[in-house]
């Protein structure tokens, strides 16, 4: 049986590798195209350039950059989730430990469905007047299913031309 | 600013009058919802597509039918279906579906009227029955309810003044969707019990976009009147398949009529668009009825439900265009081969269904006691079932393609069946049993309503 | 490691030999294209999934069968198969097929190699034989065709050594897909012909998005030997669903073999994946084959197509994530309830052809003038061929899931056709023409490729 502590000290050697690799691929992989607006610089990492490709495809290229429906619309949000995305996408580009194909995740998704509502509150007024919650739903079973009215169920290419 | 009121819940719109719940004209609710109000009046309106849709077809009123226009007769159009149902009311009238400004005028007036006695149960789904419910209960719903369906047709009538209203749909307050039949309620606790999901509540359990189908389906389903009460009942225990419901019939017994050909008891299958869109993809992936039958349109700076609800295919570009990135020339091309083909199969499961029927005509003509007529006549309801299921299904074919090729390809085996238990000293004369469904209800993905 | 990573997205390939037109051998392609041909050696890897896939049974190797693994007997798997294909030599021998890397050895070996002479024709989808023929013909790919096709066999398999290979698909010059089958170039000119466009030369005029689909169709298609010559012939000169192709051997009186039950000239069907495909939703939203059955992976910083030719099931995530955004478990659900309801059909339609052949073969060893036969064969060899088509397709209804049911449907009601000629005095005794298909291929839009 190994000693608890030896688990622990692995944890930590195992932490430090990751903050150091995250770290420096953050900074040789230009991850700091995280930090700012230039669609461009997402597609820094090859493995966005598809992404890039169908957004440049899709109706928003000319209103939307990336940041805009993949970052919240509030300052603290947005480099927190800036820096959280940065960090793990990092880390993952250099391990090579990442879906294929990409898939957002549901806590990036609730951002992009905020964006939309955030630029679109005018016109989607009538649809999502009573949810308290932008982009959740009413009744517990919605809040269990995902978002009532997820703008991107039917709007599946504003974004990318295809996924 | 827009976004607060959102944030605070509220909703753009400016409240005029004070809704209530027996707030039953829809005109009052107009003026607190003018866009959706006149869109709902558009109903009225009649374009006809290649299988739906309807065509104004101008009458002169009389005395008895003061109607100025009815739609098509699915009668003269496909003069089979008189043999088909030979000896049911729908022989004497039956006629393409049109708008819902027309339910309640279409219901009172159809020649099905006039050859048969209907009890209030008719009335759930073509009046704004709500008010008239709670009315009929003191208060309770559940009460009203069965004592409306026990009143005669034309007695009950006289408590309703409007085809299906706001109310029937929405919550007077909150305006959130709800549903007010009683037997959908009933109808879809059994289902989910089935399923084994315990003590479902409708209002209380579904998500809002599985409202955005469940209101559709409080009317847009198959049924029948359960016993001498005449309760209006969903017949869906063992599950939403065409299959599923037939197996269910057999269990309980229950006949609609006598066919005049067959001689045997069978049943009538009625608009099971519910049913038979859940077996679909779209269902499957977390599509609503509303998403295709009430898209979002724009108006002025707003988007709002089009309560003009009618065929997609008169509105191709709001109902498809935002999930489907084809053109509406290409969009109608895909429903329209779904369409041909499920119409081409329909054609042929009918065709079947009366060659059996004369035959066992015949063979009862020869004589009443040969002992093959009754596992013969079993194959034949069976077959008369499935493909009136498709033939009563409004999309033809296409809320669930496969499904519906499917059901069709058991009703042809039952015609079949059904020659072999009538001729033939090569094969038993019993019936063999129903295939069992190759799997019950599609329920839509955790991540459906993406 | 990162930076590696950035430099080879510079420079994919390192040319480290030359390639030329007459360079068979895979491996010699390898040393410039590893990653591909490792991928490649895999189709040796056997696993089963629901309807597909390939399960290695272990046998012990014979003299004259040196194979060591086997993959599952269809016949004995399904046992009704033996009689529905009485009298022809797939009775012998049918196994579920498996991985490229098998083909050439599975045809040499199989029994029904012993218990028939079978002509060089078979060897086409078999093994790499481009270069052969291009031998055979001194240079001209159309004569040496015509010359192995009408080789004995044994003599022909001489003049190959590998399955189907790189230069099978590829340039190789410029590593562009090409389609090197005469009997493909031949088949999709008719077709094309029949649809009015006239001169169509299939490596000239497809789009690199068609060619994706047409390498597969070289060999995953319905065929005939047509001719003393053997010449190895596509029947899609009426379109390509398999009613047309039923249709095209009805108006030149083709038959397979004679049935041993029905007595009657029948047809078999085999593995119409191309056929049927072209019926469905993917092919009309301009899908192609290698899309799902060698979807891109990620190779490194590269993105490869993944030449593991194999079923999708066994990686959804890359074949249909890339257009689904559903998870793993829900798209192999949608497969599923796709095929549970094929194969329901499909075991009907077997059973009702087999009910059809046994009644035929008693009403003819009672009498064998009955002049009802002749129209009780004629809807037999029907319903026959049409249920053999969505057996012998390959992915139990996945390619075209209505079509699929439609078919069935179709042969369904054959076999009832086929005993009402044969039956009762009521019903005539010649047989009803065959429906007219719905609607000719479905084109993929314009827009096809999004
Ligand atoms: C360092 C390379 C790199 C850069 C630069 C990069 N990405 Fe990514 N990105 C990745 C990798 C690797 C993944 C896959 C991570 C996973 O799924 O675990 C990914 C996944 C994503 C996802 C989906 C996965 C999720 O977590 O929801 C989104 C959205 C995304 N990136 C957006 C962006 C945007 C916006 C930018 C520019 C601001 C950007 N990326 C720049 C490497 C990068
Ligand atoms: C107008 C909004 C919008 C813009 C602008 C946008 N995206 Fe997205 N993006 C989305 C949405 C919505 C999704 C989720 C798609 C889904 O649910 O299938 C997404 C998904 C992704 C994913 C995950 C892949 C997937 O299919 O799940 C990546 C990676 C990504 N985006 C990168 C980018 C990059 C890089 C840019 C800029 C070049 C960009 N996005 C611009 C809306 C946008
Ligand atoms: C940075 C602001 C911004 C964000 C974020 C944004 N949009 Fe937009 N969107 C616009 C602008 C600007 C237009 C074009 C002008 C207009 O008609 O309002 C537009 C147009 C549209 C249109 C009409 C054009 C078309 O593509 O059909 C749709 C639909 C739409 N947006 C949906 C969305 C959805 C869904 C999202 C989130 C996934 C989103 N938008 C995110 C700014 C934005
Ligand atoms: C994905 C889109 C879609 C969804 C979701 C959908 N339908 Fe339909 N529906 C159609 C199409 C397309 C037709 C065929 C219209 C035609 O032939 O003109 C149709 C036809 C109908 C018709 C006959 C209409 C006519 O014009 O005669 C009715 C009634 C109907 N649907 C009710 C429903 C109900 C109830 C639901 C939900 C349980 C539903 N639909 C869900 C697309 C849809
Ligand atoms: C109270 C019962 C009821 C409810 C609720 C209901 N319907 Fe109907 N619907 C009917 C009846 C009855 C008709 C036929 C009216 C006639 O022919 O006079 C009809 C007709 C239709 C038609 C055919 C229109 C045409 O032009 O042929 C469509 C489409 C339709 N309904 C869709 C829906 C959808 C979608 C919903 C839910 C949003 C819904 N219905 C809710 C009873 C109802
Ligand atoms: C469970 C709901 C429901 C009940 C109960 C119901 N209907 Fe309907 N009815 C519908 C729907 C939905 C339609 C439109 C779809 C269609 O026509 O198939 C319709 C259409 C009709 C139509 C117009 C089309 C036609 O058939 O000519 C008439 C008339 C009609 N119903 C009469 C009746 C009568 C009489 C009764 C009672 C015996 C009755 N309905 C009971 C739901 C119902
Ligand atoms: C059920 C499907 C559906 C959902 C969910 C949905 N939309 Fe739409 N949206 C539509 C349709 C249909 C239109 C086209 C309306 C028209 O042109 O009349 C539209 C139009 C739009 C437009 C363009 C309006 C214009 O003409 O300029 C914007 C912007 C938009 N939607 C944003 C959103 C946002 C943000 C959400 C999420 C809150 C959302 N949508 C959810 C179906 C949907
Ligand atoms: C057959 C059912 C039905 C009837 C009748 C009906 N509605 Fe609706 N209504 C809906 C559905 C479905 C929605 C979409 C709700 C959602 O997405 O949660 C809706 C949405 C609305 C909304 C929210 C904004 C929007 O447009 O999406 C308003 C306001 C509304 N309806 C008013 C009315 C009024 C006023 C009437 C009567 C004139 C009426 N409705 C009749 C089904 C109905
Ligand atoms: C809210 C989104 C949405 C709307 C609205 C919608 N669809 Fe779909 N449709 C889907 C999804 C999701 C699928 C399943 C395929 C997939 O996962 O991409 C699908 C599949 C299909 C298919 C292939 C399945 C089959 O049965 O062959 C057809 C055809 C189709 N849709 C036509 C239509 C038409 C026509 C309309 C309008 C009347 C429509 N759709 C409206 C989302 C939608
Ligand atoms: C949209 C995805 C898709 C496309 C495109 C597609 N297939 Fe398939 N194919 C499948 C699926 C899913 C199966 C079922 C696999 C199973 O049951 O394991 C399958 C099964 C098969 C099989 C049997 C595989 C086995 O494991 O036994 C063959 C052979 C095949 N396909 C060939 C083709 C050919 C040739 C084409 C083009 C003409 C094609 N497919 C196009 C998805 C696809
Ligand atoms: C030269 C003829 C030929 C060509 C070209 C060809 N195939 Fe095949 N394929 C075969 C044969 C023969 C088999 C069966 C091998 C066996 O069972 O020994 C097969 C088997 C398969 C299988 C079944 C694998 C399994 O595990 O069951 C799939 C899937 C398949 N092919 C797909 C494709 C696709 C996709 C293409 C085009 C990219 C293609 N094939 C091109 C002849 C060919
Ligand atoms: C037009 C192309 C083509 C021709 C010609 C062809 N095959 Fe095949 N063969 C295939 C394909 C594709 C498969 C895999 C799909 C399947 O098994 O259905 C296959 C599978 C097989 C298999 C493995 C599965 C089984 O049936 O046991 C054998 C053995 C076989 N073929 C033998 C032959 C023989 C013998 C001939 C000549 C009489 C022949 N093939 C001619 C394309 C062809
Ligand atoms: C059954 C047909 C087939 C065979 C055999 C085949 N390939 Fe391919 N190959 C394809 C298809 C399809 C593509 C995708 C081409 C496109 O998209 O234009 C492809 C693409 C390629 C590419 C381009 C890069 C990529 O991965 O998309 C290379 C390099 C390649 N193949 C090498 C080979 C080598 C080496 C062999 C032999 C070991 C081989 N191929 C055998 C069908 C085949
Ligand atoms: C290159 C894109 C692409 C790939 C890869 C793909 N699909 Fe599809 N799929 C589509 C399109 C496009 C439709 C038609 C619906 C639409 O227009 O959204 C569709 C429709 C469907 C449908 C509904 C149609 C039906 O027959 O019921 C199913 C189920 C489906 N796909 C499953 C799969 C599976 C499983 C795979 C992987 C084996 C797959 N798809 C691979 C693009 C794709
Ligand atoms: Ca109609
Ligand atoms: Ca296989």
């Amino acid at each position: 049986m190994r000693p608890p502590h030896l688990g622990l000290l692995l944890f930590c050697v195992l932490l430090g590798l990751a903050v150091g690799t995250g770290v420096f691929t953050f900074g040789y992989a230009k991850g700091a195209s995280y930090l700012t607006n230039d669609p461009a610089a997402c597609a820094n990492c090859h493995v966005m350039e598809a992404h890039f490709a169908s957004w440049v495809k899709s109706s928003h290229s000319a209103v939307a950059v990336c940041n805009d429906c993949h970052t919240p619309h509030d300052l603290v949000g947005k480099y927190l989730t800036k820096a959280s995305n940065g960090f793990w996408h990092s880390f993952a580009f250099t391990t090579g430990d990442f879906p294929d194909p990409i898939r957002i995740k549901d806590h990036n998704r609730a951002v992009t469905e905020e964006a939309c509502r955030y630029c679109h509150a005018d016109v989607t007024a009538a649809i999502t007047a009573g949810s308290h919650l932008v982009g959740t739903g009413e009744t517990s079973a919605d809040e269990a299913e995902g978002w009532a009215v997820a703008c991107t169920r039917c709007h599946r290419t504003v974004g990318h031309w295809v996924r | 600013n827009i976004m607060e009121r959102q944030r605070e819940g509220l909703d753009p719109f400016y409240r005029v009058v004070a809704l209530t719940d027996t707030t039953v004209d829809p005109a009052v609710w107009g003026q607190n919802f003018p866009l959706q109000y006149d869109l709902y009046r558009r109903t009225v309106d009649m374009t006809r597509t290649r299988y739906g849709g309807s065509e104004a077809l101008p009458r002169r009123p009389t005395g008895e039918d003061p109607r100025d226009t009815v739609s098509v007769s699915r009668l003269d159009e496909d003069p089979r279906l008189r043999e088909f149902w030979a000896g049911y009311a729908f022989v004497e009238d039956f006629r393409e579906e049109r708008g819902h400004a027309y339910m309640l005028s279409d219901q009172v007036f159809t020649r099905r009227q006039v050859v048969a006695q209907q009890p209030g149960t008719c009335l759930n789904c073509h009046a704004s029955t709500y008010v008239a419910y709670l009315r009929a209960g003191n208060g309770d719903l559940m009460e009203g309810f069965a004592r409306v369906n026990q009143m005669p047709y034309q007695e009950a009538v006289r408590l309703v003044d409007h085809p299906v209203a706001c109310i029937d749909c929405h919550d007077p307050e909150t305006m959130r969707l709800r549903v007010t039949r009683p037997a959908f309620m009933e109808g879809i606790r059994a289902l989910k019990a089935g399923q084994g999901v315990e003590d479902y509540d409708v209002n209380r359990d579904a998500t809002r976009q599985e409202m955005r189908t469940y209101v559709c389906g409080q009317c847009h389903v198959e049924y029948y009147f359960a016993g001498t009460e005449k309760r209006l009942t969903y017949p869906w225990d063992r599950g939403l398949t065409a299959d599923s419901i037939l197996a269910y019939y057999e269990a309980n017994g229950h006949n609609d009529w006598t066919h005049q050909v067959s001689g045997g008891g069978v049943l009538k299958a009625q608009h099971p668009e519910f049913e038979m869109f859940n077996q679909g993809i779209h269902a499957r992936s977390g599509v609503a009825c509303a998403d295709c039958h009430m898209p979002y349109i724009r108006q002025g700076a707003m988007k709002v439900s089009d309560h003009w609800v009618r065929s997609p295919l008169l509105n191709v570009s709001n109902a498809c265009q935002t999930c489907h990135p084809w053109d509406e020339a290409e969009l109608t091309a895909r429903v329209h081969t779904i369409q041909d083909r499920t119409y081409q199969l329909r054609n042929l499961a009918i065709d079947a269904s009366l060659a059996l029927a004369r035959a066992i005509n015949a063979a009862a003509q020869a004589d009443a006691g040969n002992p093959r007529l009754e596992a013969a006549r079993r194959h034949h309801r069976r077959a008369q079932f499935l493909a009136d299921f498709v033939e009563a299904e409004n999309s033809m074919g296409f809320h669930a393609d496969q499904e519906a090729a499917r059901v069709l390809g058991l009703s042809l085996n039952e015609a079949r069946l059904g020659h072999l238990a009538l001729f033939g000293d090569l094969v038993q004369a019993t019936a063999s049993a129903l295939p069992a469904p190759p799997q019950a209800v599609t329920p839509p993905p955790r991540n459906g309503t993406r």
